[in-house]
């Protein structure tokens, strides 16, 4: 059994990795398992964690829960294709719900804490002297403020790219590629580290070829 | 073009807010825990440890009566490191019943909040503090009621910000619903759409529509729902294939209803078909396992990657542009945002993915809401700049005002929970 | 009422969550929310996984291309239903924990679901790679910028990045290239990623707003009242 | 010979190459390390024909997307066979991490939590490899406990590997005496700030069920004041924050970290307060610490590799300009 969950596992890590040669029969037979068993187990999950976790244990105590079980019984009038407009009743509970919640949620977390955290001083005793510190934070929180400031007037929609507004905005625009950038190159070590991971169990734990 | 009967209700709406705040102003200024109710004094056992002191009760502000807070002087044995206390034990009296213990405290710990109360009861509490070998408690507190409060004033500036800018958009939609003509900037990945669209139909291949992995509790799947809208508008006009398969079956519901909607727009309703969008897995990985099959196999000419993705931004991306597809992504998720820049044709940045389906409508109103959304940023560089040239002035030469108004400032961003 | 019951609906539930955030006795209303949508997305998932049974024995009876792979598909999906919902394969009975070690169900997930998770996962290295080799390419003063970013950030991870600015004195040490990838990152990266994050905000509101006020409507089919 | 022809013998070499070495290890084959000279051609042919590639380049003829893919398999793996280690500066935080543990007196109580899952594994299982052999080499006693799930099983496999080595058998380590896994326990940083008044309330028995009391370790271990260093190999949330935030700054207790090389950045403003006493940040910092411990682990084997495949990219990149530049700026650079 050991050796069968072994190679099962070596046989399914190069199905996947063979994708990477060409879209092949290999790959198709574990994408086939991979989709097939994923989405039964997500069927089973939600069933036992949201429908009975969630709803059948609690529905006694909490009967408003019966809300949610309506909602969920119109969406299956869909099934029935004269009446079927009524399932978009609770899609729009859900997109008016959504849209409600998350509102306020990104305006607390996205505009007032993003703004509270740029309000920094340009310059600071507390920053210490010489180049290596001091030029270094005072050029730091200039670049936070002056990048935050013009990386905003690159989104502006109402007015045109030109003349001070417009260099204002190009500044914006690469100091939001500085980040791209610099994000892309500092997960390069994570993403290689994931394979090397695999690499591993297959010379190692599989055949046993390094230790 | 008629509206809704449901706007006009925005100004009686936006009036009844105010009204609702100004009413409510005066409790502005009642914050100060002002019942407390009790006062200290030593414990008389002796003991090993000194007890705490000034054990002190007051009601939770801006709550559902469900919260009492306590606060109390630590024991002066309660040193870190060095000192002799391991910690507290808090107990509670629920209407004159028996004392029990409702939890336990770290040493160092000087105060609690009691969740999960309800009103009308009265509530006694005592703490005590232990060491290895001893306990030492402090005096009971007065019986003290949960009070309910009907508005969160801790929220106030919050909901003021939250009104002033929601109130520049509906404005701006209004005045553009009037006629007035307002200007919107090209957005390049927007103004690809059509001709990528157009290039598929000249190919005679089909369009690949990705809505993130999210479901539709997500405001950025919520964001690709009504950008498809846009999109389906286009290929049910140019008559072109468009496959969508997607990784959530609520997804799969709003996504049938949006593509239906735009061929029935578009005259075709008999072109509609229920195949064009399918389920594949909930799990993330799985799902992106079929789609980049489906993106080897099917060869579409337009890939469109919009709304939340995660470690498999960059899988699909590469996949997509592997076969040669215009792609055109968006996302609201900065991480990934990189991988799309680099592997895509065109990329919605943030803010330009939940901007798109207005800008893609052309409709003025809906242009008028991104000019709404303009106020809130010039709002937000105003706030900036001032606050951060008082800030630099408060550090270089520390004048009384310059503080009182940077602390008001950093106060009214600051969000209180 | 194919179409004003659904704005109407959206409007008040809307509204609703909005202003009970300022409202204490109705500030759980949005958690009560998520559990509605929990139970409904467990409806929803009959059509997700009809579909999916729909599609594949369609395939199947049509004997279009690769059907032989949609009977993996079907027999993988009811495996996981059977071993999932009726517990068979489990050594405790019906009540027992659908995760016990040893029940057919925990085994499938450990030696199927997380060597297929984790080499998908794991393909990231490759295409990361392709990708740098690809974009990283100085064609205008934009790409330029990412890229030199990127390279420096690059170089700061590797024994190189040491080497290449060993000699630059302690008293400029932030131009050493480890040290500067390091202020790349806590300086203009972070502005950036707020200048990004305030309009997602922005977006949101206005989006949201859109959507409540039924202006966007594009999501609840047509005209067809 | 026909691409499906070559694709078959491509399958059937594989399945070869498997089954011969799968025998090989069932009948206890060791590992196979390259001599210096087979290494050194290796690297010089690699490094040859990546300027082949760049005179290809320059000459017009781009090479695809597959050719990159292969340097990436080979460059992550080849490494692993080699016989040399990439020369290690050894950082500050490191050496400080190590320097604490040596101060300790043997008999010391560590507490070390794993807090990630498997796919962190390659960069913190090594260090938690090389953390706890040098906590057994000196004689100290071991409390293994994880606020991930999957936390504790990692900390067995480590475990296992350790005790394989002949001279750990020999020094006839005992579970309960010697280590324990408490396992995992639900609640995030409450686990730590419980923990703060007693471990036995967070952890009645330990992984495999025997009772807290009756493990001669741990019997009279009350909280973190009878521990004398603290370990913590984090991947996220909840994770070294908390720990410093609680354990640390709560508890005085002495902490080192572990992380990976995304978290490890945000780790140096604790670092520099002296709230830690040492960092292992990513495959670097565990190939360093290994170096100190004068064992080489996996940390330092897969440093290699992770150098390698930087250096791969960088040369990529150049290349990729350089087709960029002389291929007249043309914009259709799209392989394929």
């Amino acid at each position: 059994m050991e050796h069968f969950a072994l190679w099962l596992a070596a046989f399914l890590t190069l199905g996947i990795i063979s994708f990477l040669y060409k879209d092949n029969a290999w790959y198709k037979l574990t994408e086939s398992i991979f989709i097939g068993l994923s989405a039964g187990y997500w069927m089973v999950s939600l069933f036992w964690d949201n429908f009975y976790g969630k709803f059948w244990v609690n529905k006694s105590e909490s009967p408003y829960l019966y809300v949610g079980a309506v909602l969920g019984l119109l969406m299956l009038l869909r099934l029935v294709p004269r009446i079927g407009w009524i399932s978009r009743w609770p899609l729009s509970f859900i997109v008016g719900a959504t849209s409600g919640l998350w509102l306020i949620n990104y305006f607390s977390s996205n505009i007032m804490k993003q703004i509270e955290a740029t309000i920094l001083p340009l310059f600071s005793a507390q920053f210490g002297s010489g180049f290596d510190a001091g030029a270094a934070a005072i050029i730091g929180n200039l670049v936070i403020v002056t990048g935050t400031f013009s990386g905003l007037v690159y989104f502006f929609f109402s007015k045109e790219h030109k003349g001070a507004f417009g260099r204002t905005a190009k500044l914006g625009i690469w100091i939001i590629m500085i980040t791209f950038g610099a994000s892309f190159g500092y997960t390069v070590m994570s993403r290689m580290s994931l394979f090397i991971g695999r690499i591993d169990f297959l010379l190692s734990d599989w055949l046993g070829m390094i230790l | 073009m008629k509206t809704i009967g449901l706007f006009r209700f925005l100004p009686a709406l936006t009036s009844f807010s105010i009204a609702f705040f100004i009413i409510f102003s005066p409790a502005l200024k009642a914050q100060a825990p002002d019942d407390s109710l009790s006062t200290t004094s030593p414990d008389a056992l002796a003991v090993s440890i000194a007890p705490p002191t000034s054990l002190v009760v007051f009601d939770y502000k801006y709550d559902d009566g469900e919260a009492l807070e306590l606060t109390w002087v630590p024991s002066v044995d309660d040193l870190p490191v060095v000192g002799k206390v391991t910690g507290y034990e808090l107990y509670r009296s629920d209407n004159g019943g028996e004392f029990y213990k409702i939890t336990e405290l770290i040493p160092g710990s000087n105060n609690f909040r009691d969740e999960d109360l309800s009103t009308g009861v009265n509530y006694v509490y005592y703490i005590v503090a232990l060491s290895a070998d001893a306990r030492a408690a402090s005096v009971k507190t007065e019986a003290i009621q949960t009070h309910r409060e009907w508005l969160n004033f801790n929220l106030k500036y919050l909901f003021l910000i939250a009104l002033i800018i929601s109130a520049s958009v509906i404005y701006f939609i209004e005045t553009a619903r009037r006629g007035k003509k307002l200007f919107v900037r090209k957005i390049a990945g927007l103004e690809a759409v059509d001709d990528a669209i157009g290039q598929a139909t000249e190919m005679g291949r089909s369009i690949l529509f990705i809505p993130g992995i999210n479901d539709m509790d997500e405001v950025q799947t919520l964001a690709a729902i009504t950008i498809l809208g846009r999109v389906s508008r286009v290929v049910a006009d140019y008559d072109t294939k468009i496959h969508m398969p997607v990784s959530r079956s609520l997804v799969m519901t709003a996504a049938r209803e949006t593509i239906k909607a735009s061929y029935m727009a578009a005259g075709r309703p008999d072109a509609y078909s229920d195949d064009m969008v399918h389920y594949v897995t909930d799990e993330q990985f799985g799902y992106v396992a079929a789609v980049d099959a489906i993106m080897v196999r099917e060869k579409p000419a337009t890939i469109f990657l919009l709304g939340s993705f995660f470690a498999e931004s960059l899988i699909l991306a590469e996949t997509g542009n592997s076969v040669g597809a215009i792609q055109i992504a968006g996302t609201a998720r900065p991480a990934q945002l990189p991988f799309f820049i680099a592997a895509c044709d065109f990329t919605l940045i943030g803010e330009e993915l939940f901007a798109a389906s207005a800008y893609l409508s052309g409709e003025p109103k809906q242009l008028g809401s991104l000019k709404g959304q303009d106020v809130g940023k010039a709002l937000a560089m105003l706030v900036i700049l001032i606050a951060v040239i008082l800030a630099t002035i408060s550090e270089i030469r520390p004048l009384e005002t310059v503080r009182y108004v940077l602390d008001f400032l950093i106060q009214v961003f600051t969000i209180k929970t | 009422m194919k179409r004003n019951v659904p704005l109407a609906i959206t409007f008040i539930v809307g509204a609703v969550l909005i202003f009970s955030v300022f409202i204490p006795p109705m500030e759980n209303w949005g958690e009560d929310f998520t559990l509605f949508f929990d139970i409904i997305a467990v409806f929803a998932f009959f059509l997700g996984g009809g579909n999916l049974l729909r599609v594949h024995l369609t395939k199947l009876s049509r004997r279009k291309q690769d059907w032989p792979y949609s009977i993996v598909t079907i027999m993988g999906f009811l495996l996981m239903l059977a071993a999932g919902l009726f517990r068979i394969g489990n050594p405790g009975d019906i009540n027992a924990s659908l995760t016990e070690q040893g029940s057919l169900f925990q085994t499938i997930y450990d030696s199927v679901f997380v060597p297929l998770g984790s080499t998908m996962y794991a393909l990231l290295a490759f295409f990361v790679a392709s990708a740098s080799y690809r974009a990283f390419r100085a064609k205008n003063r934009e790409a330029t910028i990412l890229l030199v970013a990127a390279f420096i950030i690059l170089l700061g991870r590797t024994p190189l990045g040491t080497i290449v600015t060993g000699w630059v004195p302690e008293s400029f040490s932030i131009l050493q290239i480890p040290n500067l990838a390091i202020w790349i990152m806590n300086s203009p990266n972070l502005a950036g990623q707020r200048a990004i994050m305030i309009g997602i905000g922005l977006g949101v509101v206005s989006m949201s707003l859109r959507l409540i006020l039924g202006i966007e409507r594009t999501y609840l089919g047509g005209d067809d009242k | 010979m026909s691409t499906r022809a070559k694709e078959i013998l491509v399958i059937i070499m594989i399945v070869v190459f498997s089954l011969v070495f799968y025998f090989r290890k069932i009948a206890g084959g060791k590992e196979i390390i390259f001599s210096n000279l087979v290494a050194w051609v290796l690297i010089a042919l690699l490094v040859l024909s990546l300027g082949l590639i760049l005179i290809l380049t320059i000459k017009g003829s781009l090479i695809g997307r597959r050719v990159v893919f292969i340097y990436v398999g080979i460059v992550l793996a080849l490494p692993l066979f080699m016989p040399f280690t990439q020369k290690i500066t050894i950082s500050p935080e490191v050496r400080s991490l190590y320097e604490a543990v040596e101060k300790l007196p043997p008999g010391s109580k560590v507490l070390v939590s794993f807090d990630y899952d498997p796919p962190s594994a390659p960069e913190l299982q090594p260090m938690g490899e090389s953390f706890i052999r040098l906590c057994f080499q000196r004689d100290f006693k071991v409390i293994i406990m994880g606020l991930w799930p999957q936390g504790p099983q990692q900390a067995n496999i480590a475990i296992d590997k350790i005790l394989e080595d002949p001279e750990m058998q020999a020094r006839n380590l005992r579970y309960g005496e010697d280590y324990v896994n408490l396992g995992y326990q639900a609640g995030n940083e409450f686990v730590i700030q419980r923990m703060g008044s007693s471990f036995k309330s967070m952890f009645p028995s330990d992984y495999r069920g025997i009772p807290y009391d009756s493990m001669p370790l741990v019997r009279n271990i009350r909280n973190f004041s009878n521990i004398d260093f603290s370990f913590n190999l984090s991947a996220g949330f909840p994770g070294s924050v908390e720990w410093v935030q609680i354990a640390v700054d709560r508890y005085g207790v002495e902490l080192g970290l572990g992380n990976t090389a995304v978290q490890a950045p945000q780790m140096y403003t604790y670092l520099n307060s002296g709230q830690v006493v040492g960092l292992l940040g990513g495959m670097n910092g565990g190939a360093e610490f290994e170096l100190l411990c004068d064992y080489k682990g996996k940390a330092t084997k897969f440093m290699l590799s992770q150098s390698f495949s930087h250096m791969v990219i960088i040369a990529f990149i150049i290349i990729g300009n350089v087709a960029y530049f002389l291929g007249g700026r043309k914009s259709a650079l799209k392989d394929k």
